[in-house]
């Protein structure tokens, strides 16, 4: 295993963006942050059963990614989805309820964590086993390419999931009918508990590009700027009719793997260079030296998330328990 | 590409029909009324390895008759995204065997996402599926639908004669869910194959347009001292057994379920209450078979109606040999379906 | 790592152990027993997800626990080659419903390169499988055992008990063929996770060796008004059952099988003889379920010892729900199984 | 589909080579071409069931790998396996009589032309399943590295089976994991109908070597010494311990994909360039350009072989009917 330290570029100017791009940026990422430090309070409560993957730490990849996207857009989401669904615009409300196991949940309670989504607002729910939304993901886009509709389709995984043969077989298909599909890799560095430089013989996921003929790269996933910026491109080729991009975003969880994971394998200078370079307060600090943002704006898009957070909660608990009668319906389309 | 034009020819000249040409005529009848719908495979540009596909890429084109890498994981996945998205794949494979290579993308995704997702998507999906053994050694031998029998999710047709295949696929393409089509290889008819022989397996396909429901089965010969069950190639080594054992003077009831999934159970179990006897044949592994499904079936809701234990013909728990003398002394023929059912009516 | 030390004086003070206290046994016994044995998975150097290699990476070191890439296809492939080449591998799941993207290596490569080679080769392989559902939604509740049920050429063990799980998994270990040793989730009893409650869901285990050939099963409790065979956790939900039954004078005959392939079927012939009845109760749904195998067998076999139909309870067709509501509502409980009891013995 | 003719380098000199293994390179070639006429004839004659996928125009690459091995290295073959397993030793006698499915055949004739194979002469019984050998290759390989029997195994595939997953997994296992495996690429420019242009958005196999940090090699694959420079070369690699290695040997079937195939697919110009690289008539003549080898030589080995391939014919026709009371046995090991 050899460590692999954040090496964050020096930060790209935000004076060029738009108000309201960063600022929905930080709100993005700050609700998910929220987000998931709630889920986890919750769990511990005992207020959600089964088992949690949260993403804290990876919000500037999730969000970066999203907002370069369209509403009409898709992503598919992975076991570590809550943050990829909220920065597409998944309600945290209808999210939160689905963890509690409630009607009222994005999937009805059916689903749960590990298949949270909605189609309304482009997000495929989610699917838990590694590597196999990759050809779904492929095959969304090409529906897209076949309607001539010029929606495209964001797929998002971790790096141990670029060693999974469904994965090749989905990029290779994505390459040769130049469908319109970015392959978004989350590198945390970690499949659960074993560190990438131990199962691939490469530098980075996104050297796996040119085996596809695929462009790919290789990016600091921890500035939500970056991310944008390469998405934006990767997703302007795949509207065009240029095929797929591969986009590797270096990141890293602050968490463990899953609910009870201590994940104690990491080498604490790992963990303390990465927690070092939170996205959240390095991206607020960078607003702030803009003179479009002040600490109260950012305070008052803080004060409304704690809010809708906490309302969140709310509305799960408050939602009524399922009726068994649910438990037969929506295996088959009739 | 080969002989499209004897193909087009028979069909204008002759409604006896094989269960390709069959379903030939199902698939571009159901291309032309949907645009949504196509094609996706190995090879299927120039037919596909049972002649499915023959003729339909010079019709149909490149948008709709698509060749795929070898990548079951991939153009299955991919086939379940568009579906979702709202197009109609038909996946047809080579030999059914090589499903198993993408097992997941069935048993885990394309069956399960409209449930996890509490209904918000469908998956209008039909697989085309060679199925069963044709002297090729264990690994292009599997009966698939037994292997998928026991996924909730999805649904199986097994037809075994032209007519059922025709109206039986036009059904599962207009269906909106994972549809298992599985014809048995020695059944297809196509060109340089072995085609089995029964009186039904070649028949009149009317030319106008008919669909048959998914999971409604069909008496193919009515009798009175025994019930036998069986699909695929069984059933025509039972309408056989039947004429043999009809001269002995033993009347049989021969039922064929068409559908796997969803099943027609109450057509056995009237059946049954007649004959007072059942026994199901099917090329499966006995183990875990769909037969089995059956005989649990019927000792639950009919046990009362027996006059003799229930019993089964199947392929026993081996893989499947090349040898020929090998395959066939493990795979039910006629002589054992006879002798079966002669020991049944002695019970 | 973490609480290796705690277990071990667990070992040495207290012999009621958990089924991962009784199977890390077997495992550490059977690894000095032979150098040929490693176990290969996702994360085994950490324990893998329920623990099965707790603290062996310390004690056998990177040669013989070894953590793989996210690569079922490939670390299953390679298990077989190695097998084939003389070592014997054990392949940890951290659930089993992974193993469904690598169908394939098991369907059509371990369970028949023995039998299409002529038996030149042999693939001792034992794959240590979480199997059930355990409130995480439906691609990881599938009951993995009545997937792999039909296929031929393997061999399916369910321990339920911790007794049980040392002394099968010691003869998994050493026997010469591919072994699926399926583990309920909730009855590993691992540090952290729910352990579901009954009378022999934790207990006794010598320190002495023994082994439990495979294919014999128990009678966990005996009775004489109706047989039911149960495993993994419904052989726990049962055995609550049957004690409240008992307070009602109904006595349950329960047979736990064990092993479901082979099977021990002549131990339910026999129960059956006795009692005239026959529930089966299983996790896997119900189309194609083993259930429906052990039914079809009596009613091929002990027909007329029956005094009622036959009976099954499993999950009813559908993936399983994530929310605990319609996860219990659709796999066997206590009370659906004493309503089923009491429902036969009225028949 | 773009057309790849063939690009014979300049032959390489022979001078350097022992007649032994020159002999036995045309020696084996040749009984290859011979036991696929053969096949063939016997098949339409109807004493061979099932189908078959016949090798010749192949038998370069099959035999200058075989013989870079050491007899005790393995080969896993493939659907395409009858030259593979020949130039590895396996008797055409035994695979004759697999064939015919009679007892005397190398799998009992339970496996049939698919599965044809011996433990005895290190061929893995065939895998016909597309990707599926690759992980049993990397896993025989795993145990001679663990038992150090500096052992080595070459996977045959083709390069259609390049784009399964199952492959893409085996190579990365061998690669970080340093296997003693060599991936061999009979590059035949189809998988069944499809050309290799049209499922591929890359120039050869062998650039898909660096995703895996492997080294990959594309030649070409009509000259037995090419190969078994190469060959030689990546099994030095594997036996030191140094890892797999990737070589793609550009070649071409003469014949169909299977017994029914006329192989219309293929252009004219593309199918004649490549008949004319016959890899056999070309080594000969190379052969008597060298003043070892006479006309006389090299008819002996022919009249040899060709007496051989009766025989296994005669073999194969006379051993007797299998017994059906084998059909249950060799399920389990005991
Ligand atoms: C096919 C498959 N194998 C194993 C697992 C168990 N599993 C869940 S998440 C995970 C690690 C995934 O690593 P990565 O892709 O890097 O994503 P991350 O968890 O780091 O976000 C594993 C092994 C799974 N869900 N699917
Ligand atoms: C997983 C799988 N899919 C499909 C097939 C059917 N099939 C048999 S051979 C073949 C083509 C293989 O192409 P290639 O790897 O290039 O080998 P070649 O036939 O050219 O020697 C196909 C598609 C199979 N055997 N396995
Ligand atoms: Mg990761
Ligand atoms: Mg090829």
């Amino acid at each position: 295993m050899k460590i692999r330290k954040p090496e964050p570029p020096k930060n790209k100017s935000i004076t060029g963006y738009e108000v309201n791009l960063l600022e929905e940026m930080y709100r993005r990422m700050y609700r998910i942050r929220k987000f998931e430090l709630m889920v986890n309070t919750q769990f511990l409560k005992g207020n959600i059963p089964g088992t949690i993957h949260l993403s804290h730490g990876q919000e500037a990849s999730a969000v970066g990614a999203c907002l370069a996207l369209n509403e009409d857009d898709f992503i598919t989401i992975t076991h570590r989805g809550h943050g990829q669904a909220i920065a597409k615009g998944l309600s945290t409300k209808s999210i939160m309820a689905e963890l509690f196991g409630k009607a009222t949940g994005c999937c009805k309670g059916k689903g749960g964590s590990l298949h949270i989504g909605n189609m309304s607002v482009g997000v495929l729910p989610a699917i838990a086993i590694v590597g196999a939304s990759s050809p779904i993901a492929a095959g969304m886009a090409f529906a897209f390419k076949r309607k001539e509709s010029k929606q495209i389709v964001c797929n998002f995984f971790g790096d141990g999931t670029a060693n999974k043969g469904d994965w090749h077989e989905a990029l290779n298909l994505a390459a040769i009918w130049s469908l319109p599909v970015i392959f978004l890799c989350e590198n945390n560095l970690y499949g659960v508990s074993t560190h990438f430089s131990d199962v691939f013989p490469i530098e980075n996921i996104a050297d796996r590009a040119p085996a596809y003929g695929m462009p790919g790269i290789t990016i600091y996933g921890n500035d939500p700027i970056i991310v944008y910026e390469e998405v934006l491109e990767a997703a302007k080729r795949a509207r065009s009719g240029k095929g797929p991009t591969l986009v590797e975003c270096l990141t890293y969880r602050q968490g463990g793997h899953k609910r009870d994971d201590p994940a104690t394998y990491r080498p604490k200078e790992e963990v303390d260079a990465w927690l070092k370079q939170d996205p959240i307060p390095n991206f607020r600090e960078r607003l702030l030296k803009d003179n479009r943002f002040s600490d109260e704006n950012l305070k008052a898009i803080e004060q409304e998330i704690d809010v809708e957070i906490a309302e969140a909660v709310e509305f799960a608990q408050n939602s009524p328990m399922l009726s068994i009668s649910l438990a037969l319906e929506d295996v088959y389309a009739e | 590409m080969q002989n499209k034009k004897a193909n087009r020819s028979l069909k204008e000249n002759d409604r006896d029909l094989t269960i390709v040409q069959a379903m030939r005529e199902a698939l571009r009848e159901e291309m032309y009324r949907d645009q949504k719908v196509f094609v996706i495979g190995e090879d299927v540009r120039i037919g596909g390895s049972f002649l499915f596909t023959l003729g339909m890429f010079d019709e149909f084109g490149p948008e709709r008759i698509i060749n795929t890498p070898i990548s079951e994981v991939g153009f299955i996945g991919l086939a379940i995204g568009a579906a979702i998205q709202g197009l109609r794949p038909i996946v047809d494979f080579q030999y059914s065997d090589f499903l198993l290579t993408a097992f997941d993308q069935i048993a885990q995704q394309g069956s399960k996402l409209r449930y996890m997702s509490g209904g918000q998507v469908k998956i209008p999906l039909v697989f085309q599926l060679p199925t069963g053994a044709s002297g090729r050694g264990a690994q292009h031998a599997n009966s698939i639908e037994g292997i998928l029998f026991h996924l909730p999710g999805i649904k199986i047709v097994t037809p075994a004669t032209p007519y059922d295949a025709k109206g039986l696929f036009k059904s599962a393409v207009r269906d909106d869910n994972m549809v298992f089509f599985c014809v048995h290889k020695l059944l297809y008819g196509s060109k340089g194959r072995q085609l089995v022989q029964s009186n039904i397996s070649k028949g009149f396909v009317p030319e106008e347009e008919y669909l048959i429901p998914l999971g409604v089965g069909e008496v193919k010969r009515e009798g009175t001292d025994v019930t036998v069950v069986a699909n695929l190639l069984m059933l025509h080594r039972v309408m056989n057994a039947a004429e043999e054992l009809a001269k002995e003077g033993i009347s049989i009831e021969i039922i064929d379920p068409r559908t796997l999934v969803p099943f027609d159970t109450d057509l056995v179990v009237n059946s049954v209450k007649k004959t007072g006897r059942l026994l199901i044949v099917e090329e499966s592994n006995e183990r875990g078979g769909w037969g089995a499904q059956v005989a649990a079936d019927i000792a639950a809701r009919a046990i009362s109606y027996l006059d003799a234990p229930i019993l089964r013909l199947a392929t026993p728990d081996v893989p499947i040999p090349y040898s020929p003398v090998l395959e066939s002394a493990v795979i039910p023929n006629k002589q054992k379906i006879i002798d079966m059912i002669i020991r049944l009516t002695k019970k």
